[in-house]
């Protein structure tokens, strides 16, 4: 018996009053984003925000693998450094012209090694972008998730996974460019890089695809898939019984979440110019994750929500209370799982249907 | 040759280190679920109570604080447990990310405290000295470690309150309608779990730097000993321990040690492909 | 509903304080004296005030506050006061580039001092080299660079590292193991270490590298004393420097038995290894908190009491210090805090320092500084045993040195 | 008519403990079987081996004349194998129509999940209609009732069109009427699918069951009709005598 497709207009779902809220509420973020944004923003601040909004890309798929996946990845700074790197071999390898980039002179390399080779090449370095933490991640899930290593094992996992990671970069040095990572770009796609007018462009460049990843997992979310997603988070060996194979389903999420955070490294290099392995080690994986906490894990604005107020929220008290922003983040942090575990949108919400509940008694 | 078989009490020594650093862990872990990232920073108070116990302990402050920092480490981690671990049993992810809220507390506190640098604590005059490859400092971590997974299991097979323990970890709901108190248990379980972090950071200070972030040092090694191990595992923890240890000492041994850390990951991924719940489990028929 | 309302007040709460106080900020710093005009000209400090570099980096914001302090006190510069802005690097490379890019585009500062380790500096340095804005980086390194908008007033190799092999060299020993940490500074020094051992009839035993903020030092313990050199030559960084000595002393190594020579040991680092571990070592620097000279009791007595009398001084601290007094020599000079002016200006100031005479070298914006071998003292302190004699000129490609050939291509 | 389902000198044994003991059982394609025996005597597990839970230490088990050996538990639900659990699980997130449509979604292609499910399919509606859920269908799952779930689960058996069902105890826990309304339900799925439920109640066995097997201790003990298991010593000795107090305690919690 195979199931019958033919779709008939039976409304038994009650009508979604919201959903064009939502819309506007998207129109409206966006254009506050793309104009009000750039016309306010003195050059550097909008750097910074574009900064915010390149994490705000990687929480986004965060959001998907954990809010929606319950898949806690505690190392989306590998994947993160590896769209980053990418991008910042051609920047290097563009700068250099035919040479050889300044770190591999110093580290005394004297040949162009072949892993680089490739990425002389911008279109194939874009691809490589979105390749790499897509072969990465497939192939890690396809390892882990087979073998049902889920929750605080994949959670530790993915943590050593960051961990290892910034040993292998910072012991190439020749390689990679060690502790210091790839830094000192001029040149990125024949503008210079650190030009206002590049620097603007690159924010709107930001905006747009986080705007158009943002509208794409909330396509996957509301898909029968995203429903098939929240059934394994909430019963990975239910769904087995329904005929699915778990693995598959989060091996897919997880790579998503993973090519997110790679397009978010590459976007990070020329904003902020520099990748270096600092970036991707294990706290700043942490924090991306706690920033996601905060905003609201269960819904895809929340984890866009919270890297840009974590975001700005480090920069602000680096700036001005620099001794008070680690106890205040263990705070927010604690007083966010255990008061607001759904996040500031949680609570937004529960405030929301409050008010509401008042006004209609 | 000689450095070859060297290697091998090194090894040792390193699984005792791996051992001490994880087995708290593996109980607070195994029985509660409790992700406690914070566990590093016990041992971290472990190390600074050693250190201020110096003052009229003189050098031998490391014996004295072994008791001591049990108990400071043990109430820290009570103090965690019924302040907010408590509301979130069942949710090992959460655990995981609340305590990391309260290890950055705990870290800066330290900071606030002692200083951001180093501190000194000396190693007793009779811990100098070797035999052949293993320092005295480093037997006293063997034994160490040893004397600590013996009490446990001492502690766990020969006293009603340990069967309590096991029965809990085993089937907390079974264990709760035959009439165990479990909160207790889990309170005297996260104590004594944080408690051995404590004597592990004592421990450490023979052989490692003392300030802030020492914890941040051992934290992700102890937690790959506990997934290798399978939770609440004592057996699991001891082997995967000196497993690890050794693998450490040898891969660093033949290549270096940047690379030892990365085939030592790479050995857990793999290990994990046959026994994705560690080398021990508990079974159950709870479905998830 | 109750209980729901109380939890969303306490979040909310937080997360308003947080948001009202990031509101206020972008434009409010605008606009205000620039490094130039007013009655202050603002500097800016960076280091790492949290994260793992916080240990050394305080310190040297520290020596660099008690500076401009002592400026102030004399007069200022230019008749103006010196306004320190002090940013946290916060230990994370990008963090530099950030708040440096903020010190200059949004504090408008005429200088910053800052940063420690290599990768800091190689962050900072496009900021730099883009804004035409200066940089004054106070601590020893790989050489190797010489940027047009940064000023070194730390040691380059050839004012630290072939010192320290000269040293070892006159004291026979000619068997060397290199123990580093793994990044620039180490691979760096170990390149040239190796050089110079083929020039000049030593012998590298082993060269290994350990991760940042490795511990667990029982397998290279070993490796080195199976490999029984004369001495071991140690770059290894920070927290590293206390596991690596206080297992080598475990495993029988005494500074007589096999002296290990270390180039990132300071007095600020003896007390965190345990004094008993590290007695009777080398070290290379350019200046030591006993070095013998008025300036040195001045700068002693001064930090102290500002700081506390158990504080100590050390070289990088110094040269933090050094660095606001060079620059603002430079300022006097140059009549103006315009860096295209300073730099010009900078060029051949000699001043009498803590550490004996230092001359700024305007080619390649290094300093002129004495190398001085050091071997630490049962009370943590660092006794000289050795120097060169002269300040020795700068030279980070290493181009005087024929050995040294290959290196710098 | 041919056995669908083939089980052959099955054993599996959990730490020495000898769950499944040399069981041999088949089911005709059509058949409405009950399953019982005491506590322990190895009926869940014998599921959970023929749904790939749990995998046999000897013996085997084949559906529609191919062997499940290897397989794993999608595989077999693939294959038309499915099963409810003891203690329903539904997906509390999902409304009842979401977790309906789930089950009825597994043979389309993966690709085809990324589109928005649009409308209500036939299948689906007619497991809505069958389990009586139809008002309930946009509710949250989490929201229903214990019976509710257990009707859910079974609609869900249902969307997934499956030629096996195994129902792990279906009525336990639910008030009288609730049963009766199971039974129904039951029937009318027993009408055109095999089945086999796991169920203690003997007033509900004598009204619903058409062929019995006896497990105990991991063996069969025998097989028939109700009759003539109701009239069987052994099996009243092992078990009925037992199964009147649990059944009665069933009842009163």
């Amino acid at each position: 018996m195979t199931a019958v497709l033919e779709k008939k207009p039976v409304q038994v779902a009650p009508k979604e009053p919201r959903r064009w809220k939502g819309a506007a509420l998207f129109a409206a973020v966006a254009v506050v984003a793309l104009v009000v944004m750039p016309l306010v923003l003195e050059p550097f601040r909008l750097g910074l925000l574009a900064k915010y909004l390149c994490y705000a890309i990687v929480a986004l798929g965060i959001g998907l693998a954990w809010g929606q996946g319950g898949m806690l990845t505690l190392g989306q700074g590998v994947f993160f450094g590896l769209g980053g790197y990418a991008m910042g071999m051609y920047l290097k390898l563009n700068d250099a012209g035919g040479d050889l980039p300044d770190f591999m002179v110093w580290s005394g390399v004297e040949q162009l090694p072949a892993l680089w080779a490739p990425f002389r090449n911008p279109v194939l370095a874009l691809a490589m972008v979105v390749l790499v933490p897509l072969v990465v991640a497939a192939l890690l899930g396809t390892l882990v998730f087979r073998q049902r290593v889920r929750g605080a094992y994949f959670a530790i996992l993915t943590q050593a996974l960051a961990a290892a990671m910034v040993i292998l970069l910072v012991g190439q040095q020749g390689l990679t460019g060690g502790t210091n990572g790839l830094t000192n770009f001029f040149d990125f796609f024949g503008n210079d890089i650190s030009a206002e007018s590049t620097q603007r462009g690159l924010y709107l460049t930001v905006a747009i695809v986080l705007g158009v990843l943002y509208l794409a997992a909330w396509q996957l979310v509301r898909s029968r898939f995203g429903r098939l997603l929240l059934a394994v988070r909430d019963g990975e060996d239910r769904v087995r019984f329904l005929g699915y194979n778990p693995a598959t389903v989060k091996t897919i999420t997880f790579t998503i979440s993973a090519v997110m955070a790679g397009i978010a490294g590459a976007l990070f290099v020329p904003v902020v110019g520099i990748i270096s392995p600092a970036l991707l080690g294990v706290v700043p994986s942490l924090e991306l994750v706690v920033a996601v906490a905060v905003g609201g894990r269960f819904a895809l604005a929340g984890a866009v929500l919270g890297a840009v107020v974590m975001g700005y929220a480090k920069t602000y008290f680096s700036e001005e209370l620099p001794d008070a922003w680690l106890y205040l983040q263990g705070a927010l942090f604690i007083l966010v799982m255990t008061l607001a575990p759904k996040g500031i949108v949680g609570v937004a919400g529960a405030l929301r249907d409050r008010f509401r509940k008042e006004a209609a008694a | 040759m000689e450095g070859f078989l060297n290697q091998l009490p090194i090894g040792l020594s390193i699984g005792a280190v791996l051992l001490l650093i994880a087995l708290g862990l593996t109980f607070t872990f195994g029985q509660m679920g409790v992700i406690n990232m914070a566990h590093g920073e016990f041992i971290m108070a472990g190390a600074y109570t050693a250190f201020l116990l110096q003052d009229w302990a003189g050098r031998s402050a490391v014996l004295v604080a072994l008791p001591v920092a049990f108990v400071v480490a043990g109430l820290m981690g009570l103090l965690l447990e019924r302040s907010v671990v408590r509301f979130f049993y069942g949710r090992p992810l959460d655990t995981l990310l609340l305590t990391w809220g309260v290890s950055l507390v705990l870290q800066q506190l330290a900071r606030d405290l002692f200083g951001a640098p180093n501190v000194q604590v000396l190693s007793p005059e009779w811990l100098q000295g070797a035999v052949g490859p293993l320092p005295y400092n480093r037997l006293f971590i063997m034994v160490l470690a040893v004397g600590s997974v013996v009490a446990i299991w001492a502690y766990m097979n020969r006293s009603a309150q340990g069967r309590r323990m096991q029965a809990v970890m085993q089937n907390r709901q079974l264990a709760a309608t035959s009439g165990i108190n479990t909160g207790r248990v889990d309170q005297r379980t996260f104590f004594i779990g944080s408690g051995l972090a404590g004597i592990a950071g004592v421990g450490l200070t023979l052989i490692g730097p003392v300030g802030p972030t020492l914890g941040t040092y051992y934290i992700v090694d102890a937690f790959l000993v506990v997934v290798a191990g399978g939770l609440g595992q004592l057996r699991g923890a001891v082997i995967a321990a000196v497993a690890l240890g050794l693998l450490n000492s040898y891969a660093e041994f033949w290549t270096n040690a940047s690379l030892a850390k990365v085939i030592v990951f790479a050995v857990i991924i793999a290990f994990l492909q046959f026994r994705p719940q560690g080398l021990f489990v508990l079974r159950s028929r709870a479905l998830t | 509903m109750r209980n729901l309302t109380w939890r969303a007040g306490a979040v909310a709460a937080v997360l308003v304080t947080a948001l009202a106080a990031c509101g206020g900020d972008p434009a409010t710093t605008e606009g205000t004296t620039s490094g130039g005009g007013g009655n202050t000209i603002k500097v800016g400090l960076l280091h790492s005030l949290s994260g793992t570099m916080a240990i050394s980096e305080v310190t040297v914001r520290d020596a660099e506050l008690l500076a401009i302090e002592e400026i102030n006190k004399a007069g200022g510069v230019l008749g103006k006061q010196l306004e320190p802005v002090v940013e946290d690097g916060a230990s994370d490379w990008p963090t530099f580039a950030e708040k440096a890019d903020k010190l200059i585009s949004q504090d408008k500062v005429a200088t910053v001092f800052g940063g420690w380790t290599s990768a800091s500096r190689k962050a900072m340095l496009p900021v730099f080299e883009k804004r035409k804005a200066l940089l004054w980086y106070p601590v020893q390194y790989e050489g190797l660079e010489s940027s047009p908008y940064i000023f070194y007033t730390g040691a380059t190799t050839n004012q630290q590292i072939i010192p320290g092999l000269d040293y070892l060299k006159e004291q026979g020993k000619t068997k060397l193991f290199l123990v580093g940490s793994d990044y620039v500074f180490p691979r760096t020094a170990n390149k040239i270490i190796k050089a110079y051992a083929a020039a000049n009839g030593m012998e590298i035993l082993g060269e290994e590298y350990t991760p940042l903020g490795h511990t667990e030092y029982g397998t290279l313990t070993n490796k080195v004393v199976q490999a029984k050199p004369d001495a071991v030559f140690n770059t290894l960084n920070g927290d590293s420097n206390v596991a690596f000595f206080k297992q080598l002393k475990g495993a029988g190594v005494t500074a007589e038995s096999m002296p290990v020579l270390s180039v990132s040991v300071a007095e600020e680092e003896v007390t965190g290894i345990g004094v008993d571990n590290i007695v009777g070592h080398p070290v290379a620097w350019n200046y030591y908190q006993t070095t013998d000279t008025p300036a040195n009791t001045k700068f002693v007595e001064a930090f102290k009491a500002k700081y506390g009398a158990n504080k100590v001084t050390s070289d990088p601290m110094e040269a933090g210090y050094n660095a606001v007094y060079l620059w603002a020599e430079a300022v006097k000079k140059a009549g103006s805090t315009d860096v295209e002016a300073v730099k010009k200006a900078a060029g051949g100031i000699a001043l009498e320092r803590p550490e004996g005479l230092v001359t700024i070298d305007g080619e390649t914006q290094h300093m002129y500084k004495t190398a001085r071998i050091g071997i630490i003292q049962p009370d943590g302190l660092i006794k000289e045993v050795w120097n060169s004699g002269e300040p020795i000129k700068p030279d980070p490609y290493l181009k005087t040195y024929p050995w040294a050939g290959g290196l710098a291509s | 008519m041919s056995a669908l389902l083939e089980v052959r000198d099955l054993s599996v044994v959990f730490d020495g403990f000898r769950a499944i003991d040399g069981v041999d059982f088949t089911v005709r394609e059509g058949e409405l079987r009950f399953l019982i025996g005491p506590n322990g005597a190895g009926k869940t597990t014998l599921i959970d081996i023929i749904t790939g839970l749990t995998r046999p230490t000897t013996g085997t088990v084949s559906f529609d004349g191919q062997s499940l050996a290897g397989k794993r538990e999608h595989e077999r639900v693939r294959l038309g194998i499915g099963r409810t659990f003891q203690t329903s699980v539904v997906f509390e997130e999902l409304t009842v129509l979401e977790n309906l449509d789930l089950a009825a979604s597994f043979r389309r292609p993966l690709l085809s999940l990324l589109a928005r499910r649009n409308g209500v399919s036939e299948t689906v509606q007619r497991a809505l209609e069958t389990t009586g859920l139809t008002e309930l269908a946009a509710r949250k799952a989490g929201v229903l009732s214990h019976g509710q779930r257990q009707w859910l689960e079974i609609g869900m058996l249902i969307a997934q069109g499956p030629r096996l069902l195994l129902l792990d105890e279906p009525v336990a826990g639910m008030s009288g009427d609730e049963r009766s309304r199971t039974g129904e339900l039951l029937t009318s799925i027993a009408k055109d699918h095999t089945v086999i439920v796991i169920e203690h109640d003997m007033e509900f066995l004598r009204r619903y069951a058409s062929q019995v097997t006896v497990l105990h201790e991991g063996k069969v003990l025998m097989e028939g009709s109700v009759e003539e298991v109701r009239a069987d010593p052994r099996v009243q000795e092992v078990y009925l005598g037992r199964a009147r107090e649990e059944a009665a305690h069933d009842v009163v919690s």
